[in-house]
């Protein structure tokens, strides 16, 4: 959909740190992150409860900024960009305005942007359509599913039609089935925006099924331990049934493995308490 | 200080308690209740047990309601109008006063000991001061004491509602890179307008009560409370009983009302 | 880029907690910063504004400024080292407020546990059958819409009347009976939302472990209603000691600081001052009330873990 | 002195009695002060316990409804009462003059009541306004006609020029414009700062404090009946102790809990003093005549609403010199001075503040 | 730990129907579900949100009754089971009650039904020991992550040694790598006590990781659509590496398609909302 010439990366992050200080002392909480995301191109950032991912996410979102090194999206500062709504961002909660309607909710960054209403009126009415709402435009945040309120926050994370889309655990909170559907749906949806995405995820089945490049995350500070390209096709092309695929299986197990630090995961990790 | 002043706004039940067929039965036992209790203080008022002097009975009082009930409407509409200024004006700077103690830590801080003070005054103590400093022939004194009853309860909930925002949608507004006056109208004041009206529901009875009684210490007649006392002091309990049916009423009026707009504006969030 | 390495703050979680004992003596910073302010504006405004107070249309909304209307706060302040009277041994001011308080705060204390008693009572019945708070719920937030002033005399009429064998009823009592019924509402109406918090989790938790009403209310009603209970308490407290005062004022009992109210209040034209001291006492009665009760919800730590920090 | 002591020596056991006040203790109820500390309540066989008030008991309500054994009230109030059910009995005119005052600027435009009209008028309420409806009858004047202003504890409204005549006892507020500086001068209004006018000098006066007793148990209680004369000695007695030492006087309601200063109280005692003394017929005795005029006025004032405080005459009970005349037979006897021929008023200072 | 003879099934449903009354008419939850569990058997609930899985389980547990058919739990009726504490359950949330430490939260059902202190503290300690939260006993839950939590909830459902364990949902708030921890752990615990387990999950690796057999459930009125016996040998011995055997993907494989209905499973199931 928005095919505009795209030059430099997505995001580059350079040696990014960030600490943060907190009552009992000070907490790494990311330390020497160089990431590269392409435009277009769908990541997933993986990695136990933590490890930063959040973090590094909000950083490139600049709703935080780095203790030390640089986040530059579209190359220009994370903040310039943010200024620019270059990006489009989606949470684990759905973050609806439960006094909003769906309609209305989709609308909020156009609003907060001064578009006219008319324009406001044409692009939520096709972003409902992009994301399979059609009928329930007037509708209010309480009187849909959980899967329903995430792909509002998704329309509304379109709304400015970003080349970049930040998700942090965008369907954490759905039920298995639901998450699966919604998964196929977003594989949809950004293959339409041609958007690149910063996915974060705690699933290994959804970050495999999504992603280009899945980053694995080690908590303790922050770092990225492993990067695993997933040699499963173009996302665009991915179905359901892919999950069926023995290269699912074997990408799952690779990143199974990355995660569990290179060896293959035993039960016998000690009594770790989490 | 006054905690339960800030009693959340109202939630739907859990679920499993819907109402079933019970609806009636829940919805007519305060009335039968009600009725019941009217009928047995008849009962003792009536029997002579009690002399009639002492305890008027329900039927005498309500044949005093019909008697003045235009002066119980005018009384009311004077009681009323100090209590609804006193509203009106104890919410403003109710939420006023919130949104500058939402600014700044230091402000709310500073605010927190008047409030504490203003939320354990007596009405009595202050009536006759604010009297001599507003004037006797006036109903400002009057008004001022509705307001200052009327604040607390709007500037804790206010103050509460202010703090309410979800870091979500703060992090959202920011990703939008919106204007302060953009998070505060968009999110920061629609959160806590729930709230608020939690307050301006606590506080409606309470500002016609307040209205009511600061007319026993001095100031223009013809309200409510200068009525029941005068007709007390006359010994004319029934017709002062009448006066106090009124109050009830004006009282369940207001806070009626408040409860809707209450339910009106909290019905999403 | 090199801004976006200075280190800020725009979330809630990133603001540094300080020690509680610092936050504690800020606290209070502010608070006596703010009681000075309002002391200078005061001050300022007597300076400034005009005598007869700002008149718009008929309305005044700014106070007259006289001393009659607006003493200095010295001397109000300087007031309350003087003695009552003239007359020989009267005590200082103060003190005598500060008597007058500690008798009204006895009395405020049994309004208290009376109303609270009630309104746990009422709470526990409401809570147990469904159809009793349907039924009493609305006339119990409509009994507050009634101005218990024109019931002191009736209450204090029927009080003088009860005596059951060595007991007679007192004065005071009466005055009790009207605090005791600004105290019982909020204590109801909290105690059952608290009664009626536990998750329904947990409420089928206590049905699998096939336990009865009262075990329920025991290991479960009554610990989740806690953080209802504690500001609920408090407000009952507040309510308590005006409730006390009004009907001191209104019963006419002696020795308390309603009578002072009245006393001084009719002193005031020509000891402006002096009006305002028992005005000082019943507020100071009422935050240590209040006060009290929040000592007393400090010691419950165990049961308000859940309680939001704000 | 309450313990039971059945059937002992008639003469040691003291009869319980209980006295309600109309206001807070103060030298208005002096007499009754000095009567119990004096010892002339005692000497009488009495226990005399007196209750004061507040804001909103009505005395002659607390004696209707079994409260007390007397109570002290303005005789226009009970009148009121009695119409509405109360079964009460006048059985001592204490005060036999009015001490209400309306008090105006001297600068001002008021003079006499005929000035009220479209004035804002001072008063406390309560039943104490129909004073002045009825003074401004005689003049022509309806209630509607002036802006009555309900005036609480003090004389602020008046000093501040909210109203342009408050009501003023004699005995003490009166007193509080006198013991407040006039911003003006730095110095304490003077009299001459005033224009006073005397319900007493018009039609309207009505009788005021009076001690009234249970009709009921007048008529069927032999005990009532000797109590009540005992009562009334040592109250008369009280009184004349009043007339006879008001510092004294002053200094016996200061420690039963008056509030007021020394200068204050002495003023009051004073100013009380002069409404009941001299009284020509002996103190608490009934002027039928003054009572009709009270009777007459309660029917013909018509308040702000249109109401009347009575729509008929009092029942004969409403009133009874049996009593008091029977107690001043026996204090005549006795050698007490009960008209107060030789009274003479003291002069009292006030001071600032009413200290 | 509790070899008694059991000579009966752990749980019998036979015909149960259940129908709730809504404020818009009737919904059925249940229709004509018959199920055996067997002592000592693991058994996972499997199905799309709404088929009735939670239903089932509360029947089971006597929290609701059945508008027809009969359920009984080791040979009595349900009710006669819970009044003899014959199961122990846990929820989706852990529902530790916050004012009691780790230690009071477990001896509650203990302290309900009368144990003397010591027996209490004594088999606190050996449950407290079980779930691996040595040092957590005087903690509070609010001190304890989401995975340690649950641990105290199902220690606490094991207090009174019952031989049949109910849970539903029991990691569904757990993030997926604390949840495959939990899971190991569970299995562990179900071998070391020998209690039956219906387990109600959404997630199909769970269901297969830890089931004997995996029920799944259709909606609408809810049914059982499939019972799936687990090839991958007792339960007691499953570690953490199955999850990465060719067995284990066919299992789910197998799991998935019951669920979506014999067919294997393809996106295009139609503009599905939920
Ligand atoms: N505002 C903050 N103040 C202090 N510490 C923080 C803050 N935000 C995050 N942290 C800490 O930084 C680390 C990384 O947190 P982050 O939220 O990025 O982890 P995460 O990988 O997203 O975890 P999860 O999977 O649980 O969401 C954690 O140790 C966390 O406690
Ligand atoms: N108390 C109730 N009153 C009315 N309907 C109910 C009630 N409890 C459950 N239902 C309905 O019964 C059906 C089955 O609900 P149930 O909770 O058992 O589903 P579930 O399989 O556990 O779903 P989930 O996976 O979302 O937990 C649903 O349609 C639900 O709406
Ligand atoms: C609120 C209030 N009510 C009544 C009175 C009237 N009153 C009762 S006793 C008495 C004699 C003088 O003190 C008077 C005038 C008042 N002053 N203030
Ligand atoms: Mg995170
Ligand atoms: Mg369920």
């Amino acid at each position: 959909m928005t095919e505009s010439v795209i030059t430099t990366d997505a995001v580059t992050v350079t040696a990014v740190d960030k600490v943060f200080e907190a009552a009992a002392g000070q907490v790494v909480a990311l330390s020497g992150i160089d990431l590269v995301v392409e435009p277009g191109e769908f990541v997933s950032l993986i990695g136990p409860s933590g490890c930063g991912k959040s973090t590094l996410l909000r950083l490139i979102a600049d709703l935080d900024t780095p203790s030390s090194g640089s986040v530059e999206v579209f190359g220009t500062s994370a903040h310039q960009a943010r200024v620019d709504q270059k990006y489009g961002i989606a949470f684990q909660q759905a973050g609806l305005l439960p006094w909003r309607s769906v309609a209305a909710n989709i609308a909020l960054p156009l609003e907060l942007h001064g578009s006219s209403s008319v324009e406001t009126r044409e692009r939520v009415a096709e972003l409902i359509a992009l994301v399979g709402l059609d009928d329930f435009g007037d509708r209010y945040p309480d009187e849909l599913s959980g899967g329903m309120q995430q792909r509002v926050a998704i329309a509304r994370a379109l709304a400015k039609k970003p080349e970049l889309l930040l998700m942090d655990e965008p369907f954490g909170a759905l039920d298995e089935m639901t998450r699966e559907y919604m998964q196929t749906e977003l594989l949809r949806i950004s293959a339409e925006t041609g958007a690149a995405v910063v996915f974060v995820t705690h699933s290994i089945p959804e970050a495999v099924y999504l992603s280009d490049r899945v980053v694995v995350m080690s908590p303790r500070p922050g770092r990225i331990a492993a990067v695993v390209p997933m040699a499963l096709g173009s996302t665009a092309s991915r179905a359901d049934d892919l999950r069926e695929d023995g290269a699912f299986f074997e990408m799952i197990t690779a990143v199974r493995e990355a995660l569990h630090g290179g060896a293959p995961a035993s039960s016998a990790r000690g009594v770790e308490n989490r | 200080m006054t905690g339960a002043a800030t009693i959340a706004p109202p939630r739907g039940r859990p679920p499993g308690a819907a109402w079933g067929s019970g609806g009636t039965a829940r919805a007519v036992a305060p009335i039968v209740l009600g009725v019941s209790v009217v009928a047995v203080w008849q009962l003792i008022a009536g029997s002579g047990l009690v002399e009639a002097y002492l305890l008027p009975s329900p039927a005498a009082i309500g044949a005093e309601i019909v008697e003045f009930w235009p002066s119980m409407v005018s009384a009311g509409a004077i009681t009323g109008l100090n209590a609804l200024v006193g509203l009106v004006a104890g919410t403003l700077i109710g939420i006023i006063s919130a949104l500058v103690a939402s600014t700044r830590r230091s402000l709310d801080g500073m605010l927190a000991p008047i409030v504490a003070a203003l939320a354990v005054i007596p009405i009595v103590a202050l009536a006759p001061v604010l009297n001599t400093m507003f004037g006797a022939d006036s109903q400002t004194g009057r008004q001022l004491i509705a307001a200052l009853a009327a604040f607390v309860p709007v500037f804790l909930n206010t103050a509460r509602g202010l703090r309410q925002t979800q870091p979500v949608h703060r992090d959202l507004m920011r990703s939008y890179a919106a204007s302060n006056a953009q998070i505060m109208r968009t999110i920061t004041l629609r959160t806590a307008a729930p709230f608020t009206f939690t307050g301006i529901r606590l506080a409606s009875s309470l500002a016609v009560i307040s209205a009511l009684v600061a007319e026993y210490f001095g100031g223009p007649r013809g309200g409510l409370g200068g009525l029941i006392s005068t007709s007390a002091a006359s010994s004319a309990y029934p017709r002062a009983w009448a006066y106090v049916v009124a109050a009830i009423i004006l009282g369940l009026a207001f806070s009626l009302v408040a409860s809707g707009l209450e339910r009106l504006v909290s019905r999403r969030r | 880029m090199q801004a976006a390495t200075v280190a800020r703050a725009p979330s809630r979680r990133t603001r540094t907690a300080p020690p509680a004992s610092r936050a504690r003596a800020r606290a209070w910073g502010f608070g006596a910063l703010g009681l000075a302010a309002l002391a200078a504006l005061w001050e300022l405004y007597k300076l400034l504004g005009p005598a007869d107070g700002l008149v718009i249309g008929e309305v005044r909304v700014l106070p007259r400024t006289s001393d009659l209307a607006m003493p200095h706060i010295w001397e109000t302040a300087g007031r309350l080292f003087e003695p009552v009277t003239r007359a020989e041994g009267a005590r200082v001011l103060w003190l005598e407020v500060a008597i007058a308080a500690s008798l009204t705060l006895g009395i405020a204390a049994a309004g208290w546990i009376v109303g609270v008693t009630v309104g746990l009572l009422l709470a526990l019945v409401m809570q147990r059958w469904r159809l009793a708070e349907s039924a009493a719920l609305p006339w119990i937030i409509l009994s507050q819409t009634v101005p218990l002033i024109a019931f002191a005399p009736v209450v204090k009429s029927w009080g003088s009347r009860i005596e059951i064998g060595a007991f007679e009823w007192q004065d005071w009592m009466s005055v009790a009976v009207i605090a005791s019924y600004l105290a019982f509402f909020p204590v109801a109406v909290g105690a059952l939302k608290g009664f009626q918090s536990p998750d329904r989790l947990h409420l089928e938790l206590m049905r699998s472990y096939s336990v009865g009403w009262w075990q329920t209310m025991r290991y479960l009603r009554i610990p989740a209603a806690v953080p209802y209970l504690l500001p609920a308490l408090r407000l009952a407290a507040a309510n308590a000691v005006v409730g006390a005062v009004v009907a001191e004022v209104s019963t006419g009992l002696q020795g308390g600081i309603g009578r002072l109210v009245i006393q001084y209040a009719g002193q005031a034209s020509g000891d402006p001052a002096k009006a305002w001291a028992p005005i000082l006492g019943a507020i100071a009665l009422g935050l240590i009330a209040a006060g009290s009760v929040a000592l007393m919800g400090a010691l419950a730590r165990n049961y308000r873990r859940t309680e939001d920090a704000s | 002195t309450t313990e039971e002591a059945p059937e002992a020596d008639s003469g040691e056991e003291l009869t319980p009695v209980t006295l309600q006040l109309q206001w807070l203790p103060q030298g208005q109820f002096a007499g009754y002060f000095a009567a119990q500390e004096q010892g002339y309540f005692e000497e009488a066989g009495l226990d005399v316990e007196i209750i004061p008030s507040g804001g909103d008991i009505v005395p002659q309500d607390a004696l209707a409804n079994g409260d007390v054994d007397y109570a002290i009230a303005w005789v226009p109030k009970v009148l009121g009462s009695i119409e509405a059910g109360a079964n009460v009995t006048n059985i001592a005119q204490i005060f036999q003059r009015s001490g209400t005052l309306q008090v105006a600027w001297a600068d001002g435009d008021i003079s006499s009541v005929a000035d009220f009209e479209g004035k804002k008028i001072g008063s406390w309420g309560f039943g104490n306004e129909w004073e002045i409806f009825a003074a401004m009858a005689e003049e022509g004047l309806d209630a509607s006609t002036v802006e009555i202003i309900t005036q609480d504890f003090n004389m602020n409204a008046f000093l501040a020029g909210d109203i342009d005549a408050a009501q003023a006892m004699t005995y003490n507020e009166y007193a509080q414009l006198l013991e407040a500086v006039d911003p003006e001068t730095g110095e304490l209004y003077t009299a001459d700062d005033f224009t006073v006018i005397s319900y007493e000098d018009t039609v309207g006066a009505m009788l005021q404090d009076a001690i009234w007793a249970d009709t009921e148990r007048l008529e069927s209680d032999a005990d009532y009946q000797e109590t009540t004369v005992a009562f009334l000695k040592a109250v008369i007695k009280g009184w004349i102790f009043a007339a006879e030492s008001p510092e004294e006087a002053a200094q016996i309601t200061i420690d039963a809990g008056s509030g007021w200063g020394p200068s204050h109280e002495l003023w009051m005692v004073n100013e009380t003093n002069k409404l009941i003394w001299p009284a020509p017929n002996g103190i608490g005795y009934i002027d039928e005549a003054a009572f009709d005029a009270t009777v007459a006025a309660a029917l013909s004032a018509v308040n702000e609403s249109g109401a009347s405080l009575i729509t008929e005459e009092p029942p004969a009970s409403a009133w009874t010199n049996e009593y008091i005349e029977q107690a001043l037979a026996e204090l005549e006897a006795e050698g007490f001075d009960i008209t107060g021929d030789s009274f003479t008023p003291i002069e009292v200072e006030l001071l600032e503040g009413g200290n």
